[in-house]
């Protein structure tokens, strides 16, 4: 039983999981993990464009997850805290496939737009898709295009027998309305541009306060963390 | 009236949207398709007497041409909804569709629905090393390991992961693990019962 | 074997294992059952649930769910029959029966490997001694060897020892006699125990998982037990005194006022309760029709009876217009009279103190308003009788379970007005019995039939609303018939089944002098009955004083009963 | 069940079907130029072609291309229902207006005549916010305890935009109910499985009678 015994400690965050990827990066406690993952699942969940993959976080929780089958597996049939580790190896498998199929609606909903934007994080170290994500966009962008061909475009008069991408390109509302916490102050937030009427607005978000504004402008701190939408 | 057939497929297909897929309206497609070659054939036509700056030939040719832009994103929108419609029902009904759904489907469109089911398996299949993740599982929060279900109908033998058999027969109830029998409370073969 | 340590050998057992619950169609079993259904859920044990309603059911239901099973619980049913022999179950498979019916098969309580029952050690006492029903020392085999083999060279043998086989033959002869007496003494009267609801509570406590919804079931339980003529009164007044205890250990906190109880959850009170059907949830007026003691003794059926009814109504100071209203829209000082009024005039009306109280519990859940007990095993008996043609047995199984959940008022509301459609069912059908005369003195019993395509029919092709019919029956026509007699004679109540296939069911009830003990010896009767007239007889309820017939041998086979009770 | 999560705008969106059916609404227009051959647009004349200052009605998607540009064909003009007339109707009480008969698509039409640089689209921008300013209260109050009996009355005056704002507050009221009675946990058939198995008893009612 010591094996159930030690996956409770581990899950009482005390003792270090490293990543196996990146080594200099601070290693993390499986719950800090789960916190992280938890955290990027509700950010992915309420922003109207893709985030950044956090593909890290969800290898290590499926790993995790394999590791507590195993030592479930080994202990005595009749142990109470079997029953309490499954459910809660349930919950995380949960919040990994909820993750993973909002992210795929997205993908699905934005095809072309995703490809592209893509294209400019793919070498960067925060891509955009994760390689499984970028082959499924690629095969279901593929997919639809033949389909609309054969049924349809192939039949169309020639000079207006192909779908040009930017017009038919279907793009996230960056623009709605959402929800949000500030983690870390960050002063002088550009939150409204100069305009004709308008001057320019500037913000100051202070660490626990609660807002609703446009994502365009805080776009770039959800992603870093600073922010977490709610 | 331009582009008019093309906004009965619209339409039709906008009425159906809550309800089930509609029969895949091969004839309307046609016709549409019919009527943008026309348009482009008198465009074509009246091309060579354009260039002569005649300006009331060439705001025709802007009209038609309207037309055939029109006539088009009528068209692919009504391919492309329908599409989005057939992805929804592989996470409803599972990777079998009923046939009496599959006979509203044109040819191309089932192909499309088997590719798709294959980029979601791939798709699956390679997310985490060990098997993959489901998916289409867990669709809820999973509140309590085992659940109380009501077998609506006769299902016959069912096996459980730890080798039980259970029959399902119609109005029986039994006590079994969440993740066993989701899939089938989905299907609409079993009632979950809240105690 | 009777089981004496409940957690030890048997729910201890159950842990870890898959289980299947047979549980038969009345509204003990259904709540003994759910009050197993949330221990198991406590301790994540794996069940399956299949009603069955009969013992060719209970066979069926076996036999396709058997696979991989060890252990079988049996609620209300299969006690009073040899369940290993009907069954024929493999080795490893483990038979738990809480049953209410008595007597026990015998081969069930001496079975000390296969069978194991929950039920109260003082209620077997009339079992008789193991040597006086098995001889398994050698003398069976090796008696039949003798007689067959009558070749020559063993015939030397054989004569020497003629004398001592003979003597031996003899006293087998004896002993056989002995036990056949017995078997018959001892199965001679059919009767009830604790009721299951009951015994599962008392699981519950011992396992200290008892809880306020636990207990009201429980009370449910011994309430439907009580409302079916199945357990005596002093017998019900006892298991009311033991839940007495329960209930107050369980709702004492909303007595004082600085622990007030947080108003949405079950709070369960004693009371004196008036023992007239759903009168809550009806008009008095209607109510008190419909009650059978009081109807009975102010013959109501009768244009006199009614005169005075309303007599007594005036008496009372209960005004028409307010009795003949929605018993919740009478104004608030009359109601909390009702009770005090009925008791100050009973008696000048020949009614008792038991004829018009019944010790109960009622509930309260959140705002919902009051429910008696009585109430709910009514409507939990309408649902699992309903009339509804398109509706399964094993429907109305799943409705009555939804109206125990309490919870789901709309659903409760809608039992209780099928209750009230079957009581008007039954009073209806009493009053044309009288008026018609059709209740026939046969001898030793009374016998009537409820004629096919009468419009309550429907109602009694239902063997617990058959009951009620006939102890109503029973009760109007003692209080008409001048006979002195009639009380001591029982009766007999045959009703359509279904009309197409032409078949009937029939029930025996013990007559009222001997009401007490509630003891019905028609199951051996009907079965004598059936040997002697060959008749094809069903014996497919649990009780064996109901039974399935032909419609057209049924006057044959009231011949047969008459000769045999004679 | 995934694609519903994202909500699908409306205004930017090449295949949605909302968008191409408020484009239908149609524009008045007078033409600035001959057009050769189109005379059949124009069903009250029957000459062949639409001659110079032909005042018609054109859907918006063919208004806006005709008008775009340096081509000028045609000069358009804001619809009645936006223009000075209405437009006091609004401002004065707008819970009061039809917009469903007004036209289906008030706000998602209003918004495309924007881009029109009509001369008065700076009023049409307003008074579509204050118009929806003052409906919107009504549409949250009325999502939020409306009664199953008058659902139908309180919705026919909205817009095709408004009732979706409407169900979406339903949803929510029906959700926090659902979660109240622990119903919210449980799992239940997939919605297009349960239509599905309803349609086909009506099928096998309708073929058996």
């Amino acid at each position: 039983m010591s094996d159930l015994v030690e996956i409770d400690s581990l899950l009482s965050s005390n003792t270090p999981l490293n990543n196996t990827e990146d080594g200099e990066e601070e290693a993390m406690t499986a719950s800090e993990v789960l916190q992280k993952l938890e955290e990027a699942w509700l950010n992915e969940k309420f922003a109207p464009d893709l985030l950044p993959v956090k593909s890290n976080l969800v290898e290590c929780m499926l790993a995790q997850i394999d590791a507590m089958e195993a030592n479930i597996a080994t202990a005595k049939k009749g142990d109470f805290r079997i029953s309490v580790h499954r459910m809660e190896i349930d919950r995380i498998r949960y919040i990994i496939s909820s993750y993973l199929r909002i992210r795929l609606a997205k993908i699905e909903k934005f095809t072309t737009h995703v490809l592209q934007e893509e294209e400019k994080h793919r070498d960067t170290d925060t891509p955009l898709l994760s390689d499984a994500e970028l082959e499924f966009a690629k095969g279901y962008n593929s997919s639809v295009m033949s389909h609309l061909t054969n049924t349809a475009l192939r039949h169309m008069p020639a000079n207006v027998a192909s779908l040009n991408s930017k017009e038919t390109a279907v793009v996230p509302l960056v623009d709605s309305y959402v929800f949000l916490k500030v983690n870390e102050t960050t002063e002088n937030v550009l939150i409204e541009e100069e305009t004709v009427d308008a001057g320019e607005e500037i913000m100051d978000l202070l660490q626990g306060d609660q807002h609703i504004m446009r994502y365009r402008p805080v776009a770039s701190l959800v992603e870093s963390g600073a922010v977490s939408l709610i | 009236m331009l582009a008019e057939k093309a906004l009965d497929l619209v339409r039709e297909l906008h009425r159906s949207l809550g309800g089930t897929l509609s029969p895949y309206n091969e004839d309307k497609i046609r016709q549409v398709l019919e009527e943008m070659q026309t348009l482009y054939d008198q465009n074509k036509d009246g091309a060579q007497f354009a260039a002569e700056g005649q300006t009331d030939l060439i705001s025709a040719i802007q009209v038609r041409h309207a037309g055939i832009q029109r006539n088009k994103r009528c068209l692919l929108a009504y391919l492309y909804t329908r599409l989005e419609q057939i992805r929804k029902m592989r996470w409803e009904f599972g990777s079998v569709l009923p046939p009496d759904v599959k006979y509203n489907m044109c040819e191309q469109e089932v192909q499309w629905f088997n590719q798709y089911n294959r980029l979601l398996a791939n798709y699956m299949r390679s997310v985490g090393e060990s098997g993959g993740l489901d998916l289409t599982q867990d669709m809820k929060p999973p509140k309590t390991l085992y659940v109380l279900v009501r077998c609506i109908a006769d299902h016959g033998e069912f096996e459980t992961q730890d080798g039980n058999t259970v029959l399902f027969k119609k109005n029986s109830q039994h006590y079994l693990l969440r993740s066993e029998c989701e899939h089938l409370i989905r299907q609409g073969v079993l009632e979950h019962i809240i105690q | 074997m009777l089981i004496k340590d409940f957690r030890r050998d048997f729910y201890d057992v159950l842990q870890h294992q898959r289980v299947l619950v047979l549980v038969a169609f009345d509204v003990d079993a259904l709540c003994a059952c759910k009050i197993l259904q949330y221990l198991f859920q406590c301790d994540q044990v794996l069940y399956t649930i299949v009603p069955v309603d009969g013992l060719q059911e209970l066979e069926h239901a076996f036999l396709e769910n058997a696979e991989g099973i060890r252990h079988v619980i049996l609620i209300n049913c299969g006690a009073a029959v040899d369940i290993v022999e009907m069954l024929q179950p493999e080795d490893h498979v483990r038979f738990y029966i809480c049953d209410s019916h008595r007597p026990v098969d015998v081969h069930n309580f001496y079975n000390a490997v296969q069978v194991k029952l929950l039920m109260r050690e003082d209620e077997l006492s009339s079992m008789p001694a193991y040597d006086d029903l098995f001889r398994d020392d050698g003398e069976d085999e090796s008696e039949e060897s003798d007689s067959e083999n009558d070749d020559p060279e063993t015939g030397y043998k054989r004569k020497r020892f003629d004398d001592e086989s003979i003597i031996r033959r003899q006293d087998r002869r004896r002993w056989n006699e002995s036990r056949v007496k017995t078997l018959f003494d001892y199965s001679k009267f059919t009767s009830y125990g604790t009721s299951a609801a009951l015994m599962m509570f008392e699981l519950a406590w011992k396992l200290s998982k008892d809880t306020n919804s636990l207990l009201w079931l429980a009370i449910v339980g011994v309430t439907d037990q009580f409302v079916h003529y199945r357990t005596p009164r002093d017998k019900y007044m006892e298991d009311i005194m033991s839940l007495q205890s329960h209930v107050s250990r369980h709702n004492q906190r909303g007595a004082d006022d600085e622990n007030i109880m947080s108003v949405n959850c079950l709070r369960v009170s004693f009371e004196e309760e008036l023992y007239l059907p759903l009168y809550r949830h009806w008009k008095l007026f209607d109510s008190i029709c419909h009650s059978m003691p009081i109807a009975c003794k102010l013959r109501l059926w009768s244009l006199k009876g009614q005169k005075r009814l309303h007599e007594f109504l005036a008496e009372m100071g209960l005004p028409l217009t307010q009795c003949k209203q929605q018993y919740s829209a009478m104004d608030t000082a009359m109601r909390s009279e009702v009770k005090v009024k009925i008791l100050e005039y009973m008696n000048k009306y020949g009614l008792e103190i038991q004829d018009v109280i019944i010790p109960s519990f009622t509930m309260q859940y959140g705002y919902k308003h009051l429910l008696c007990a009585t109430d709910f095993v009514y409507a939990a008996a309408a649902a699992l009788e309903s009339v509804d043609r398109l509706r399964l047995p094993t429907d109305n199984f799943l409705a009555a379970t939804e109206i125990l959940q309490r919870c789901v008022s709309r659903k409760i509301e809608a039992g209780l007005e099928s209750a009230k459609l079957q009581l008007r069912g039954v009073v209806n059908q009493v009053q044309s019995f009288l008026d018609m005369h059709q209740i026939i003195s046969a001898g030793p019993f009374l016998y009537v039939c409820v004629q096919e395509g009468t419009a309550d029919s429907r109602f009694f092709s239902h063997p617990q609303c058959l009951l009620r019919l006939a102890r109503y029956t029973l009760q109007a026509h003692c209080s008409v018939s001048r006979n002195k007699r009639v009380r001591s004679l029982p009766l007999v109540l045959g009703a359509p089944l279904s009309i197409e296939e032409g078949r009937s069911i029939m029930v025996g009830i013990p007559p009222l002098d001997t009401d007490d003990e509630r003891k019905n010896f028609f199951g051996k009767a009907f079965e004598q009955a059936a040997e002697s007239t060959n008749t094809v007889v069903r014996f497919n309820s649990f009780d064996s004083h109901i039974i399935e017939m032909k419609t057209e041998d049924r006057s044959k086979f009231f011949d047969a009963l008459i000769s045999i009770l004679q | 069940m995934a694609a519903l999560l994202v909500s699908s705008g409306m205004t930017n969106n090449y295949f949605s079907l909302d968008d191409i059916l408020a484009s239908q609404e149609t524009i008045p227009c007078t033409f600035n130029v001959k057009v050769a051959t189109m005379g059949y647009l124009d069903q009250s004349t029957s000459d062949v072609d639409i001659n110079m200052g032909t005042k018609l009605d054109l859907p918006f998607w063919l208004a806006k291309y005709l008008h775009k540009g340096s081509r000028g064909i045609v000069s358009v003009d804001t619809p009645k229902t936006y223009k000075e007339g209405y437009r006091h109707i609004f401002t004065a009480d707008p819970n009061v207006v039809d917009l469903y008969r007004l036209g289906p698509y008030f706000y998602l039409f209003g918004e495309k005549l924007l881009s029109l640089q009509l001369p008065d689209t700076d009023d049409i921008a307003n008074v579509l916010l204050k118009t929806f300013q003052g409906r919107f209260r009504n549409i949250m109050d009325g999502s939020q305890n409306a009664l199953h009996s008058d659902l139908a009355s309180q919705m026919e005056k909205l817009d095709v935009q408004e009732r979706q704002l409407f169900a979406a507050g339903q949803q929510g009221l029906h959700e926090f109910q659902k979660w109240e009675s622990r119903e919210s946990e449980k799992l239940s058939t997939s919605a297009m499985v349960s239509n599905h198995r309803k349609r086909k008893r009506i099928g096998y009612i309708a073929n058996a009678t």
